[in-house]
C-alpha cells in the first residue's frame, strides 16, 4: 500500500450554499500513489491545481469527492509530519529572519518539548540552513528587508528545518536566479538522498523536474486531472552536466509536449 | 531633526491649547465659575498638591485594576469572538446593548452588593473599558490572513499555538489602539464611580471642589486624571513601538508622497 | 466595641458638625462604638443603602424615607431622631425677575433636578400658596446648574436648600441682597428634613447602640451649638478640600433657619410634633402620590431617643428667628 | 444549518442572559428597589410604552447627529493622525488626555454656553465618541503595507487618492469595529447629557423613574437604549458584511482547525 | 540624451541614524543610459538589486547617490507615466480583479477625467487584457481565489492597461508555466513594437531576457553593479524557432557565464 494515495479526488472552490456560477473545480478525479522516500515533481499549466494538490495532500483542504490517505489514515485535518514552502513566501512579518526558520521548531515535536533547553543548537541549526541557501547574515533582518528570491529561500529553510517526513514544495525556486536554482538543486539532492523523505516538488521549470525527481507527473489545465506520468530513470547522483546530456533533453522535450496538450484541452 | 519635532510637537500643541483656553476666557469674559483660567486652575493645583496627589494615586489604583482586569477579559473575550462566527453572531449584539447603557447607572447596584469604597469603582472602570479591547481583538483576529493560519496548521499546530503566534502578534497594533481607548474609558468609569458614590479619588475631590464652589479645584482634578491619562499612554507608547515596529515600517509612506 | 457603618447624607460640611464632632473628640468611641463615616450620595440612595444593609445608620431626608417606607413595605425602617427641624426647603428667584410673592410663580420657568426633594414638594406648596402649578414650567437641570441658569435668567425661579442657594448665589457674584426667596415654612409647609435612621436589622441586633449612637452625637451637637467654630474645624479636619469660610457661613444660616429652631430650643432637639408629622405624612403621601400613606410608627421611632432633659441645648446663638427675606 | 444557528445565537443568549438575571434574583433574594426582575422590567416597559417610545426617539436622534459628527470628524482626524509621524506624535497624547477626562464634569459647561436641551447632549456624545473612531483609523492607516502605497505611488497618486483607493478601503474592518465602539459611547453621552441637562430623552426618564424608586421603570429605560444600540449595530452590521467580506474570507479557520 | 539615465546611482537601505550594521547597500554605482523605446532586461543573482533598480527608475525610491534623470527631468518623485509590475502581484485584495486592473485608469490621466463617461469603454479595456494573459472570464473573481500564476498574469494587465510609455515589469512571468510563458513573450512583444514603449525587464529567465530585449544587463552579487551589457542582434519579429538556433543559444549561455562571474565576486 502506498505512503501517500489519492483517489479519484475533487476539489470544489465556493462553499455548497453559493451558486454553481462562482464555484471552481480545482482539481477532477486525481488519483495518485506515492511510495514512501518517493521525490516526485507535479508539473501543469497555470491555474491548473497544482498548489491545491499539495495543500490536499497536507490536508489544508478537504477533497469535495474521494479521499486521500497518508500512511493508511484518511487525511481529515492537517498533518503534523510535513514540511511546507508556500507559493508565496509567507513569512511572519513581525518576526526576524531566524525566528521565521525557527517557527516549526516551536511547534512541532520533539524540538518543542525541548525549546527551552536546546535553544543554542535551534539557533545554530536555523543559521547553518540559512548559509546553505546563501542567505548567511541575514538572519536578524526582517522579512521585508530581503528581496523576493532571498525570502523565498528563507522560506525553504523553514520547510526543511524540523526534518519532515514530507516535503511540499510549491514552486521553490520561482523567484531565483539559474545559478543559485541549480545551487538549491543539489542542496535539496543531498538532503533527500540523505534523509529519505517523502518531496512533492512542484514546478515550471522541466529541466528541474527532470533533475531532482523520480516520476513527474503532468497535470491538464484546470480541472486539473494527472495527464501523464514519467519516471525518470536517470542514474543519481545527478549532475548539472547530466541536463545537458540528449537523453535529459529528450525526457524534458516529452514533457513540454505533453503539457501542451493538456493546456490546449 | 524629525526626532526632536516629535518630541516637541505635544509640548507645543498643549501650549497652543493652553492658549486658546485663555483667549477664550478673555474674549468672552466668561467668568471663573464657569470655566477658570489656566493661572487659576495652575494655582489650584499647587494649593490642593497633597489631596490632589493622594486622591489621584487612589484614582490611578482603582483604574488600574479594573483596566487590566478588562484588558485580560476583552483580551479572551476578543479572541473568542474573532475566532468564531458562531460567538460572533450570538455575543456581539449583546456586547453593544450592553455597552449602550450608561453604567453610571448601575453604579448604585454595585454599591449595594459590593458596599461602598473600591471594588464598585473597579467595577465600572472594567465594565466601560473591556469593550473596545474585546471589538478591536475580534476585528484583528477575524481579518488574519488565511495564509498565515495555513503556515501554522500545515505544521499541525493546535488551536492556541496559532493564537499565540499568529494571532496576537498580527492584532498587537490594533491592540494597542483598544489600549488607548479602553484606558480612558477606565479613568472615566472610576471617576464616575467615585463620582457618584466614592468616598476617595480625584471623582470625590471634583464633587467636594463643586460643592465649595471651587470650580478651579474642578479643573485641577480634571487636569490630574489627564495626566495619569497621558502617563499612561506613555507607558503604552514605550512597548507599542518595540512591539509593533514591524507594522509600521512604512512610516510615513502616505507623506512621503506628497511631501508633507 | 460595635461596628457602625454611617451614612451622610451628601459631602462632608460642617453643617454635619455633630457628627464628625463626636467622631473626632471620641464620643462614639466612648459608647463602644467603632463609627466608620462615609459621604453620602444623596437622600435617596441613602435610603436604598439603609434598606439594603449596605450602612447600618444615616442622615436621610426623613420626607425620602416615607416616600420609600410607602412603596416598600418589607424592607421599611424608621427615623430615630430629627437633624433638621425645619427644612431649608424654599423657592429661590433673583429680585430683578420682579416676583415678590410665590403666586406670581405663575407661567414661569423652574430649574430643578426632578430628584430634588424641594422640588418634589412643590406641589404642597403650590397649593398653599394659590400656585397654579399646572402652568409653571419646568426645566430640567443638575442641582450644581441650577443657580447658573437662574443667574443667566434661563430660568425664573429654583427650588433649593436655601443655605446651599444662597452661597451658590454669592459664589456667582450675587450678593444676598439681591436674592428673594419663599421658605415653604413660612407659607405652612411645616417639614421635618434630615434626620438620623437605621437600617431595621441593626435596631433589632444592637438597639444599646442606636441609643449611644444617638447620646454622643447629641454631645457633639451641643459642643456645635456652644462654639460653631468647632464644627468648621472638625468639617475641614474630616476634609481638608472644604473652604472654611464657606463652611462657616453655610453653618451660620443652617443653624438659625433649620436646626437650631425655636422650637428645638424649647422642647429640646430630635423629637417630633405628633400631629405635625401626620400632617406631614398626610400631605407628603398626596403630593408623592404614594400607594399607601404609612403610619407614624412606621416613619419615625422614638424609642432610642435620650431623654428630654439631655436633649435639650444650650446656644450662644442670638435668640433669632431667621427671618423671610424682604 | 450554521446560518440558522447564527441567526439564534444571540437571541439564546439574551434568554440565557435573562435566566441568570432572574437567578440572580431569585437565589440572592435581591429587593426590587435595587434590581427589578425583568417581569417587572418588561411590565414597566410596556406600561410606559409610550413616554418610553417617545423619549428613546428624542435620545436616538440626538445620539445619532452626535454620533455622525464623530464619525467625520474622528475619520479625518484620524486619517491624518495615521498619515504623519509628526501629527501622530503631536495629537495623540492631547487626545488620551482629553479623553480620560469624565466628559459628564463638562456637561455643565456646555450647558452654560448653549443652554440646557438637546446642543449640550449632542455635544457630549460627540466628545465621548470620536476618540475610538481616530484611533483606529490612524492605526489600520499608520500599519498600511507599503507594498500597496507603491502601487498607488507608481501611478502618480495623490495623496487623497491613496487615502481614498487604499487607506480607508483598507481601513474599513477597523473602521467598523470604531463605529461599533462609537456608537455604544454616544448613547451612553447624550444619555448622560439628558440627566444632567435635559428635558426629554431617556437620561430624563430614568431621572424622575429613580426619583420616584421606579427601579423597573429605570431598568425599562436602560433596556429602551440598550435595543437602540443593538438596532444600530445590525445597521453596521448590514454594511460591514457586504464592504468587507473580502477581510474575513478566512472565516472560522481557526476554528476549523480543531473543529470547534 | 538618452531617455533614461542613471548614473553612478547608490541606493543605501535603511535610514542615516541607523547604524551601519543594518544599513545595506544595495545599488552600488549603477550607470545606465536607456533609449525612447528601447527593449531592455535585467539579469543577476538573487538579492542583487535589480527590483531596487526598477524602483529607482520609477521614483518609488531615491537614490542615496547620484541622479536619476527621466526625460532629461531628475527623478525626485514617482513618475506618472510608468506601469509597473511587481515582483509580488500587489492586487488591491478588496477589489475583485477587473476593478484591479482598471485602477491606473481612476489615477492616471486622460482617463481618469473620462472615468464616469468612459466607464463602459475601460471595463470592456480590461476584459480584453484579461483574454489576452488567459484569464478571461476571471474578472470578478477576487484576488485569492486567483492561483499564483494567474494573479501575476492579472498584475500584468494592470501594468498596460493605462498605456504607460514606460513599463517596468519585475519578473512578470516567473510564477507561470513555459507554455503560458511563451505566449505572454509573444504578446509583450508584440505590444511593444506595436506601442514603441521603452520596457524594463526583470528576469531570471536568460530564453527570456535574450528572446525578448534589445539589450540585456547583468548585474553583479549584491552590491549589484552593471557588470556586462549584451546587445542582442537577433532579427525581429523573434519566434519561439529563434530560441532554438544556434546563435540564440550562444547568447544565452554567454549570459550565463557573465553571471556566474557575478556572483562568484
Ligand atoms: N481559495 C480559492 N477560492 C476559489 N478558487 C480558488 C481558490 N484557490 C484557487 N482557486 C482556483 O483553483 C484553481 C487552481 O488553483 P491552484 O492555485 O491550485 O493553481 P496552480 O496550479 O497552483 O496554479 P499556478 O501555477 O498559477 O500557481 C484556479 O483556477 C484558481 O482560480
Ligand atoms: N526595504 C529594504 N530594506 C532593507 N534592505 C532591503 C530592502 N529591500 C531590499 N533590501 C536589500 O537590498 C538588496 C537588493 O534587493 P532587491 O529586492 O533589489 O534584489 P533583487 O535583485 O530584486 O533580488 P531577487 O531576484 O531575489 O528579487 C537585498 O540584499 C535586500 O536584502
Ligand atoms: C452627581 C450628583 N449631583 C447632584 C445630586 C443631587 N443631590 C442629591 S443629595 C443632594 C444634597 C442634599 O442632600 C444633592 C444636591 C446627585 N444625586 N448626584
Ligand atoms: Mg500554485
Ligand atoms: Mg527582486
Amino acid at each position: 500500500m502506498p505512503f501517500i494515495e489519492l483517489s479519484n479526488v475533487d476539489l470544489i472552490y465556493g462553499t455548497a450554499s453559493q451558486d454553481a456560477a462562482s464555484q471552481t473545480l480545482a482539481v477532477s478525479s486525481a488519483t495518485l500513489a506515492i511510495e514512501h522516500g518517493e521525490f516526485l515533481a507535479i508539473v501543469g499549466p497555470s491555474g491548473c491545481g497544482k498548489s491545491t494538490l499539495l495543500k490536499l495532500i497536507s490536508g489544508l483542504v478537504q477533497p469535495s469527492r474521494g479521499t486521500v490517505t497518508v500512511d493508511g489514515k484518511k487525511v481529515v485535518q492537517p498533518l503534523k509530519t510535513v514540511g511546507m514552502a508556500f507559493q508565496n513566501a509567507t513569512l511572519l512579518p513581525w518576526r526576524n529572519i531566524r525566528d521565521n526558520v525557527m517557527l516549526p521548531l516551536e511547534i512541532v515535536e520533539p524540538y518543542r518539548s525541548r525549546q527551552k533547553i536546546d535553544r543554542d543548537k535551534h539557533r545554530q541549526a536555523a543559521d547553518v540552513l540559512l548559509e546553505k541557501v546563501g542567505l548567511a547574515g541575514f538572519g536578524d533582518r526582517m522579512p521585508w528587508q530581503l528581496s523576493g528570491g532571498m525570502q523565498q529561500r528563507a522560506q525553504l529553510c523553514r520547510a526543511l528545518i524540523h526534518e519532515p517526513s514530507i516535503l511540499l514544495l510549491d514552486e521553490p525556486f520561482a523567484a531565483l536566479d539559474t545559478f543559485t536554482r541549480e545551487e538549491l538543486w543539489a542542496v535539496l539532492q543531498d538532503l533527500w538522498s540523505f534523509r529519505k523523505c517523502t518531496v512533492i516538488l512542484v514546478t515550471h521549470e522541466l529541466r528541474e523536474a527532470v533533475y531532482l525527481a523520480q516520476t513527474v507527473h503532468v497535470m491538464s489545465a484546470r480541472p486539473g486531472r494527472i495527464l501523464k506520468s514519467s519516471v525518470i530513470d536517470i542514474p543519481r547522483p545527478r549532475t548539472l552536466e547530466s541536463t545537458f546530456e540528449p537523453g535529459f533533453v529528450d525526457l524534458v522535450h516529452d514533457l513540454r509536449h505533453h503539457i501542451g496538450l493538456g493546456k490546449q484541452q | 531633526m524629525r526626532k526632536l519635532q516629535e518630541r516637541l510637537a505635544p509640548w507645543v500643541l498643549t501650549l497652543a491649547l493652553i492658549a486658546a483656553w485663555w483667549l477664550l476666557i478673555y474674549l468672552f469674559d466668561i467668568k471663573s465659575f464657569i470655566l477658570p483660567t489656566p493661572w487659576e486652575t495652575l494655582q489650584a493645583i499647587y494649593k490642593f498638591r497633597y489631596p490632589l496627589f493622594l486622591h489621584g494615586m487612589s484614582t490611578l489604583a482603582t483604574t488600574l485594576i479594573g483596566f487590566v482586569a478588562a484588558v485580560v477579559f476583552g483580551l479572551a473575550l476578543g479572541i473568542l469572538v474573532g475566532s468564531s462566527r458562531l460567538a460572533y453572531s450570538g455575543v456581539y449584539p449583546l456586547l453593544i446593548g450592553f455597552n449602550s447603557v450608561p453604567k453610571a447607572a448601575l453604579v448604585p447596584v454595585f454599591v449595594i452588593w459590593f458596599g461602598a469604597g473600591t471594588i464598585p469603582a473597579v467595577c465600572t472602570a472594567f465594565m466601560l473599558s473591556f469593550f473596545p479591547v474585546v471589538a478591536n481583538v475580534a476585528t484583528a483576529f477575524a481579518t488574519i490572513e488565511p495564509e498565515l493560519f495555513e503556515v501554522m496548521r500545515s505544521l499541525g499546530a493546535t488551536r492556541w499555538d496559532i493564537t499565540r503566534k499568529i494571532g496576537i502578534p498580527r492584532s498587537l497594533p490594533f491592540f494597542f489602539a483598544s489600549l488607548k481607548i479602553a484606558v480612558t474609558l477606565a479613568f472615566v468609569g472610576s471617576v464616575i464611580a467615585e463620582i457618584v458614590a466614592g468616598n476617595n479619588g480625584i471623582g470625590n475631590v471634583m464633587l467636594v471642589a463643586s460643592s465649595n464652589f471651587n470650580v478651579p479645584l474642578v479643573f485641577a482634578a480634571l487636569v490630574v486624571v489627564g495626566v495619569l491619562g497621558v502617563g499612561m499612554y506613555a507607558i503604552f507608547d514605550f512597548f507599542e513601538r518595540r512591539m509593533t515596529a514591524w507594522s509600521i515600517r512604512g512610516g510615513d509612506a502616505l507623506v512621503q508622497t506628497i511631501g508633507g | 466595641q460595635t461596628k457602625v457603618r454611617f451614612t451622610l447624607d451628601w459631602i462632608p460640611g460642617a453643617t454635619h458638625g455633630a457628627f464628625l464632632i463626636a467622631l473626632q473628640k471620641g464620643y462614639y468611641k466612648a459608647e463602644g462604638l467603632d463609627v466608620t463615616m462615609d459621604r453620602g450620595k444623596g437622600s435617596a440612595e441613602v435610603v436604598r443603602q439603609l434598606a439594603a444593609g449596605v450602612y447600618d445608620m444615616g442622615f436621610p431626608d426623613i420626607n425620602t424615607v416615607m416616600d420609600f417606607d410607602s412603596r416598600n413595605p418589607d424592607a421599611a425602617f424608621p427615623v430615630v431622631m430629627i437633624g433638621y427641624e425645619e427644612a431649608p426647603a424654599a423657592i429661590v428667584t433673583l429680585k430683578s425677575s420682579g416676583i415678590t410673592e410665590p403666586k406670581q410663580l405663575n407661567g414661569k420657568k423652574l430649574g430643578s433636578a426632578p430628584n430634588d426633594s424641594t422640588f418634589k414638594l412643590f406641589p404642597i406648596f403650590a397649593r398653599k400658596t394659590g400656585i397654579d402649578a399646572a402652568s409653571v414650567e419646568f426645566q430640567t437641570i443638575d442641582p450644581a446648574l441650577r443657580e447658573v441658569l437662574l443667574v443667566q435668567k434661563k430660568v425664573d425661579a429654583i427650588p433649593g436648600q436655601i443655605f446651599n442657594a444662597l452661597l451658590e448665589l454669592k459664589a456667582k457674584g450675587v450678593p444676598a441682597s439681591d436674592v428673594r426667596y419663599f421658605m415653604y415654612k413660612d407659607y405652612g409647609l411645616l417639614l421635618y428634613a434630615n434626620s438620623v435612621a437605621a437600617s431595621s436589622r441593626f435596631l433589632k441586633e444592637h438597639p444599646d447602640s442606636v441609643r449611644g449612637f444617638l447620646r454622643a452625637t447629641l454631645k457633639g451637637l451641643k459642643d456645635m451649638a456652644r462654639d460653631p467654630e468647632l464644627a468648621v474645624d472638625a468639617a475641614v479636619a474630616f476634609e481638608p478640600l472644604l473652604n472654611p469660610d464657606i463652611e462657616r457661613e453655610r453653618l451660620k444660616v443652617a443653624l438659625e433657619c433649620c436646626i437650631l429652631t425655636e422650637t428645638v430650643r424649647k422642647k429640646g432637639f430630635g423629637d417630633i410634633d405628633r400631629e405635625r408629622l401626620e400632617t406631614n405624612i398626610t400631605e407628603i403621601a398626596e403630593a408623592y402620590n404614594l400607594p399607601r400613606r404609612p403610619k407614624l410608627e412606621e416613619i419615625f421611632d422614638a424609642a432610642y431617643l435620650p431623654d428630654e432633659k439631655e436633649r435639650l441645648i444650650e446656644t450662644v446663638l442670638p435668640a433669632q428667628r431667621f427671618k423671610k427675606s424682604e
